[in-house]
């Protein structure tokens, strides 16, 4: 078992009588490229969650880079290097796109009222070093050209792109996405895809749950099913998805 | 001080908390449905107050001062509805409550205006109390509880007995179930006003009953309530209700201990430290559900 | 003319502060404060006692500032963990009772009867100068700083989180930080200036009573702050000045129009407060300036 | 066509322009001097503010009709307080800087009097109010503020000497928790313990309660045979009707102020409840050929009876009185000058005058002169404080019988 790496073991969830997750146990590596798959209803919104610290379980833990994470808060995980996107993109829409990639950089001092006003100097410094890096990853994402527009009026896949290099001025060491294809259109799909492999190539870990089973399977290396509350296969994409049991859990969830 | 002074103390809080729990029923519905915290129910009371004033200038009773204080106060709330709150329905739910504040104004504005700021007094014989052991019971006492009791029983059997009751609890539950089905949210959205404006018109009359109507006695109904609708969890009917008696017993059986100036902040004292120790309120769990 | 507007100028100035403060809390940020009034008074009468017990004005000033901030400490912290409707709800009951309080310990505000004869702004500095030109000068300099303040803390690293903590609070802790240190603070920072305006207030109007501290001043303020475009510097001046002139413009109206009744001014008043804030709710919900999405 | 009516309306807009131009000087070479009425006229002392402001315009056209004060004419410019400290302090702004006037008279509430004292003080400007908070003639440093009301105290010690003309040994008191309120109770207790009595009980109450049983039930408890009441309308209703309807104590008796104890009480809780009850109120000077004179013009303005507004009479008297200290001045009209007479025009030992134009006479004729007011007989002490009369009315079958007139006596 190596430490640099996401365990869930025995995660247990009811909301009033309705047990959402049931035990689920896996664990991925947090340099790897995995993915998570369900049919609607199946937990993965609530497992996200409750990885990622927004909601706590009521039984099971959650390990992360070789520290049991799960009484801490969704701050002190992030701190980790545990990033998150979000299903439906909240981006901070009256500032600029610029803006909030830069609130997103971790450390500020400036953050603090009485250095922002008795350090004007190291503030500045600090300023146009986290400006900088946001500048660069805009260009990496192909958002430079909106940079100063308010994030409200990108489109949903900008949002989506604007979403991932937020969590990438955190230097984190694992990212967990939340559906980044949903109502993003092919061509920035494709494009979104490239990115996450080339950040994979740079060392960052992805655990992305969506229900673009085509895309995901074409992008990750390892794929988790998860069915009324529990794991119910894991493995190489082409092979999970030829499961019978997955099949049955997709036609049984549309049903 | 005697344990007979107390006993009256705490009769005099439930005859007050019933009827600060009518107007946080109201309250607590029109949160649990519309998902805001509505200040102008008080004024919506103080309307239901006047309009039962002009049936006694025709020689009505108490049951015609009820009866249409009640009608004109649930015919107002749903006016506003339709007027105000359901272009708002899609906002935030602070520029509901904001807007809520501008009605309560401009309703209070409307009626000084025409009646003036001097009280009114419904033309109802005063009766003296009959002695129950150590406690005084006024007959106006046993007026409040029955309507208040029936009035809160009514608006739960609505709850759930009806079918128009069981979709609005369920719209409660499920705010996307209300954006979903259309129609049906409409109805549901139309009894509630209509029953919250029904419970707010109660209070008024009940108050203006015990007291005299003066057009600024809704919006001194208002803080207890919120506070009782808080203190019960938002959006909890019977939370509501037991909010309004817990306040209303917390600032009577406090003044031999804290003075009669301090009674009326003993009642957010209590709120301030349940919600230390629950923020979510006393009878925590999902809305108008459970 | 001159010293009467410049006593309507005094008062549009001192309800300037408020509404940069509340600007700062709601606009900015997104807290909803209804209890701006409390904050008000709290700073009037630390300020009126200060002075009156001896000290100086800017210890008069500085502690009212402080007081204040100490007030809104605790229940800063209790917004944090309350639903924004129940935050709003309880503010409106601690500036109640705030004014209980001062009702109720006469010992130390003399109650109901108030405290009468507080040194102006001029007499408190020894000097021979009109006070309301000496309240005017600092009341000015109040605003104009409070203003170059705020625009510096917008445009800071602190200013721009707390503005991405009004468009999205959970996104903000996404980003691995605490949206409640920051709140806290801006909460803590507004009602500072609301303390520092009921200060300026004590020493202008010499005479304060807990009758000048009800809830409708708040009101007042939000309609101000709303008509001017939350999350606008100058919104909250253009705000003020519009309430002002619609304030004290009705004294001038009755000049003109004898035909109302004076008596139903107050309902008058009143009522165009609250059609105000249903219609700017209803339809321009970014105020009377601002545009959408872009403030 | 169309053009003619515009060029004509534009023609008389001009005229009338100029001619708002021309009179303006004209006027001023007529040498005026200019008053402010500063009174309630919305808010809470909305009641009475307009009839406040038609007395002292009366009064002014009673002085204008005897050919003016010192050759002077009167021009009153009115301003509303809107009974809130801060609208009085804009008004008064509005009314000593933008139309120069050189008193201020009619301030009502003592939050507006308190407020607005510092402003008229620091412009030299007297200033007149029917107030009742006692910190007024403190504050009062350089002998510009003149009360034409009774203090709460002076309202307690009437309290107290009606209490003890009726027996009364076991006073209990129940305040509404404001200036006034705590005033009279404070000044009862104040002046009944100066006799040697004691209070079996005392309550402070926070108004717009929907119960005051609570109160109630703590003051009944200690068994009372009196309570004074420091009390408004609305709570008073209240607490009587709850105090009935308990069946406890029947036989305890009741002071309250006139202005809580009136026509309305009677109609909100009928003869039997209010039956027995004391009712004590500030009275105009009713029987002085000054009333009377007062009266029947406000009657004839206002179209209602002088005694609906026992504060229309104070700001009559507030404005003759200054008419006749600027006669009793001149012919120096500054308003420091004129502020010293009023006192001389006012002297016990003078003769009696009843209005403007007598006393101008007697003026002119070199005698001193007593003006009796409307309201009172003024007297004004060395706080510039009146001394009016009380009246003891008892409520019986649903009317308001008066009984007597009681005098505290001039210092």
């Amino acid at each position: 078992m190596s430490t640099a790496e996401l365990a869930v073991t025995g995660v247990q969830k009811r909301f009033g009588g309705v047990t959402v997750l049931d035990g689920v146990e896996f664990s991925c590596p947090a340099d790897g490229l995995s993915g998570m798959i369900g049919p609607n209803g199946a937990g993965k919104s609530t497992l996200f969650a409750i990885i990622t610290g927004f909601q706590a379980g009521d039984e099971g833990r959650i390990r992360f880079a070789g520290r049991d994470v799960t009484g801490l808060s969704a701050v002190e995980r992030v701190h980790l290097g545990l990033g998150r996107t979000f299903q439906v993109p909240r981006e901070f829409g009256s500032l600029s796109v610029r803006e909030n990639l830069m609130a997103a950089a971790p450390g500020q001092s400036g953050e603090n009222l009485l250095a922002a006003f008795l350090h004007p100097g190291r503030v500045r410094a600090e300023e146009a070093a986290i400006r900088e890096r946001a500048d660069a990853w805009l260009a990496f994402l192909n958002l430079a050209q909106v940079a100063d527009t308010p994030a409200g009026r990108l489109s949903g896949g900008q949002r989506k792109l604007l979403e991932l290099g937020r969590v990438l001025m955190l230097e984190p060491k694992m990212i967990l996405l939340d559906e980044p294809f949903a109502g993003v259109n092919p061509v920035l799909i494709g494009e979104i895809a490239g990115r996450i492999r080339e950040l994979s190539a740079r060392g960052i870990g992805f655990l992305i749950v969506e229900h673009n089973l085509a895309a995901l399977a074409a992008l990750v290396n390892h794929m988790f099913v998860i069915d009324r509350g529990r794991l119910l296969a894991e493995g190489a994409p082409a092979a999970v998805l030829a499961d019978p049991a997955v099949r049955e859990a997709y036609m049984g969830g549309a049903a | 001080m005697g344990s007979a002074y107390l006993i009256n103390l705490a009769f005099n809080g439930v005859i007050l908390g019933l009827i600060v729990a009518l107007a946080a029923l109201s309250i607590t519905l029109v949160f649990g449905i519309a998902r805001f915290p509505n200040a102008a129910t008080g004024d919506v009371a103080t309307v239901g107050a006047f309009a039962g004033l002009a049936v006694t200038a025709t020689g009505g009773g108490t049951a015609a001062i009820l009866g249409f204080g009640v009608l004109t106060a649930a015919g107002l709330s749903l006016l506003f509805y339709l007027i105000l709150f359901r272009g708002l329905a899609d906002k935030p739910p602070v520029a509901s409550l904001i807007a809520s504040i501008g009605l309560a104004f401009f309703v209070r504005a409307v009626l000084t205006f025409f009646v003036g700021h001097n009280q009114q007094v419904y033309p109802l014989p005063i009766v003296r109390a009959v002695p129950f052991g150590p406690l005084r019971v006024q007959p106006t006492d046993l007026q409040v509880i029955a309507v208040a009791v029936l009035a809160l029983a009514a608006v739960f059997a609505l709850l759930h007995l009806t079918a128009i009751g069981r979709r609005m609890r369920a719209v409660a539950d499920n705010p996307d179930l209300a954006r979903a089905s259309g129609i049906a949210a409409t109805r549901v959205l139309v009894v509630m006003w209509l029953c919250a404006g029904a419970l707010a018109g109660v209070s008024g009359t009940l108050l203006g009953i015990k007291t005299v109507v003066s057009p600024e006695m809704g919006w001194d109904l208002l803080m207890p309530a919120f506070a009782a609708t808080i203190l019960g969890t938002i959006g909890n009917p019977v939370g509501a209700v037991l909010g309004g008696l817990l306040i209303g017993l917390a600032q009577e059986l406090s003044t031999p201990i804290v003075g009669f100036t301090y009674k009326i902040g003993v009642g957010f004292l209590v709120l301030l430290l349940m919600l230390l120790v629950r923020p979510q309120g006393l009878f925590a769990g999902n809305a108008l559900v459970r | 003319m001159e010293a009467y507007l410049l006593a309507v100028a005094v008062i549009a100035l001192i309800y300037t502060l408020l509404t940069l403060g509340l600007n700062l809390q709601y606009g900015f940020t997104g807290l909803i404060n209804f209890g701006v009034v409390g904050f008000f008074a709290i700073g009037a009468y630390t300020s009126g006692l200060t002075v009156l017990a001896g000290w100086p004005l800017p210890v008069g000033l500085l502690l009212a500032a402080l007081a204040a901030a100490l007030a809104s400490w605790p229940v800063g912290l209790l917004s944090l963990r309350l639903r924004i409707e129940y935050f709003a709800i309880v503010m409106l009951g601690y500036a109640e009772t705030i004014r209980l309080v001062v009702t109720s310990e006469s010992w130390l505000t003399g109650g109901v009867r108030g405290i009468a004869g507080i040194p102006s702004t001029s007499a408190a500095l020894g000097l021979q100068a009109d006070p309301t030109l000496v309240t005017f000068a600092i009341t000015l300099a109040a605003v104009v700083a409070v203003i170059l303040v705020t625009r510096h803390l917008i445009a800071s690293p602190f200013g721009r989180v707390i503005r991405a903590i009004r468009d999205d609070e959970d996104a903000v802790r996404a980003l691995g930080k605490h949206p409640g240190r920051f709140k806290v603070t801006v909460f803590v920072l507004g009602n500072a200036v609301a303390g520092l305006a009921g200060a300026l207030y004590a020493h202008y109007i010499t005479y304060i009573s807990p009758d000048q501290f009800v809830s409708l001043l708040t009101f007042y303020i939000w309609v101000a702050m709303i008509m001017g475009g939350a999350g606008r510097i100058g919104g909250a001046v253009v705000g003020t000045v519009v309430l002002m002139v619609f304030v004290e413009g009705s004294r001038f109206v009755r000049d003109v129009m004898p035909g109302v009744a004076e008596v139903e001014m107050s309902s008058i008043r009143l009522g165009v407060i609250g059609l105000a804030l249903m219609l700017l709710m209803r339809f321009r919900p970014q105020g009377i300036l601002g545009t959408k999405g872009n403030p | 066509m169309y053009r003619a009516i515009r060029t004509a309306a534009l023609a008389s807009l001009l005229t009338s322009v100029a001619a708002v131009a021309v009179t303006v000087p004209a006027a001023a070479a007529d040498k005026t001097f200019s008053v402010g009425a500063l009174n309630p006229v919305s808010g809470a002392g909305g009641t009475y503010g307009t009839g406040m402001q038609k007395a002292i315009i009366l009064a002014a056209e009673e002085i204008n009709a005897a050919g003016g004060a010192c050759g002077t004419r009167i021009a009153v410019v009115a301003e509303d307080t809107q009974t809130s400290p801060e609208a009085a302090v804009l008004a008064a702004k509005k009314l000593v800087e933008v139309n120069k006037v050189q008193v201020v008279m009619g301030t009502w509430s003592s939050g507006v009097t308190l407020a607005v004292m510092p402003i008229t003080t620091a412009a030299g400007v007297p200033l007149m109010n029917t107030s009742g908070a006692p910190a007024i003639s403190t504050e009062d440093k350089e002998d510009l503020v003149w009360r034409f009301q009774a203090t709460n105290g002076r309202f307690g010690q009437a309290f107290s000497e009606i209490a003890a003309l009726r027996g009364f040994q076991r006073p209990a008191t129940m305040a509404y928790n404001n200036a006034s309120g705590l005033g009279n109770t404070e000044g009862f207790e104040q002046a009944w313990t100066a006799r040697g009595g004691r209070l079996v009980s005392k309550v402070v109450y926070e108004p717009k309660q929907a119960s005051y049983r609570s109160e109630l039930q703590q003051i009944l408890a200690a068994n009372p045979d009196v309570v004074v009441m420091g009390s408004y309308l609305p709570d008073t209703t209240i607490i009587l009707r709850e105090w009935f309807q308990s069946g406890e104590n029947p036989d305890l008796k009741w002071i309250i102020p006139g202005w809580a104890a009136n026509e309305k009480l009677v109609e909100a809780l009928g003869p039997e409840v209010t039956a027995g009850i004391i009712a004590v109120d500030s009275i105009s000077n009713e029987n002085a050929p000054s009333y009377a004179r007062f009266g029947e013009a406000y009657a004839r303005a206002t179209g209602e009876p002088a005694g609906a507004n026992v504060y229309a009479a104070m700001t009559y008297d507030m404005m003759i009185l200054w008419g006749l200290a600027m006669q009793a001045s001149c012919p120096d009209l500054a308003p420091r000058a004129i502020n010293a007479r009023l006192r001389a025009v006012d002297d016990p030992t003078g003769e009696a005058v009843y209005g403007f134009a007598e006393g101008k006479a007697a003026l002119e004729a070199g005698k001193t002169i007593n003006y009796e007011g409307a309201s009172s007989q003024l007297a004004l002490d060395e706080y510039g404080d009146v001394t009016p009369d009380f009246s003891l009315s008892v409520i019986t079958d649903g009317k308001i019988v008066r009984e007597r007139v009681v005098s505290l006596g001039v210092k």
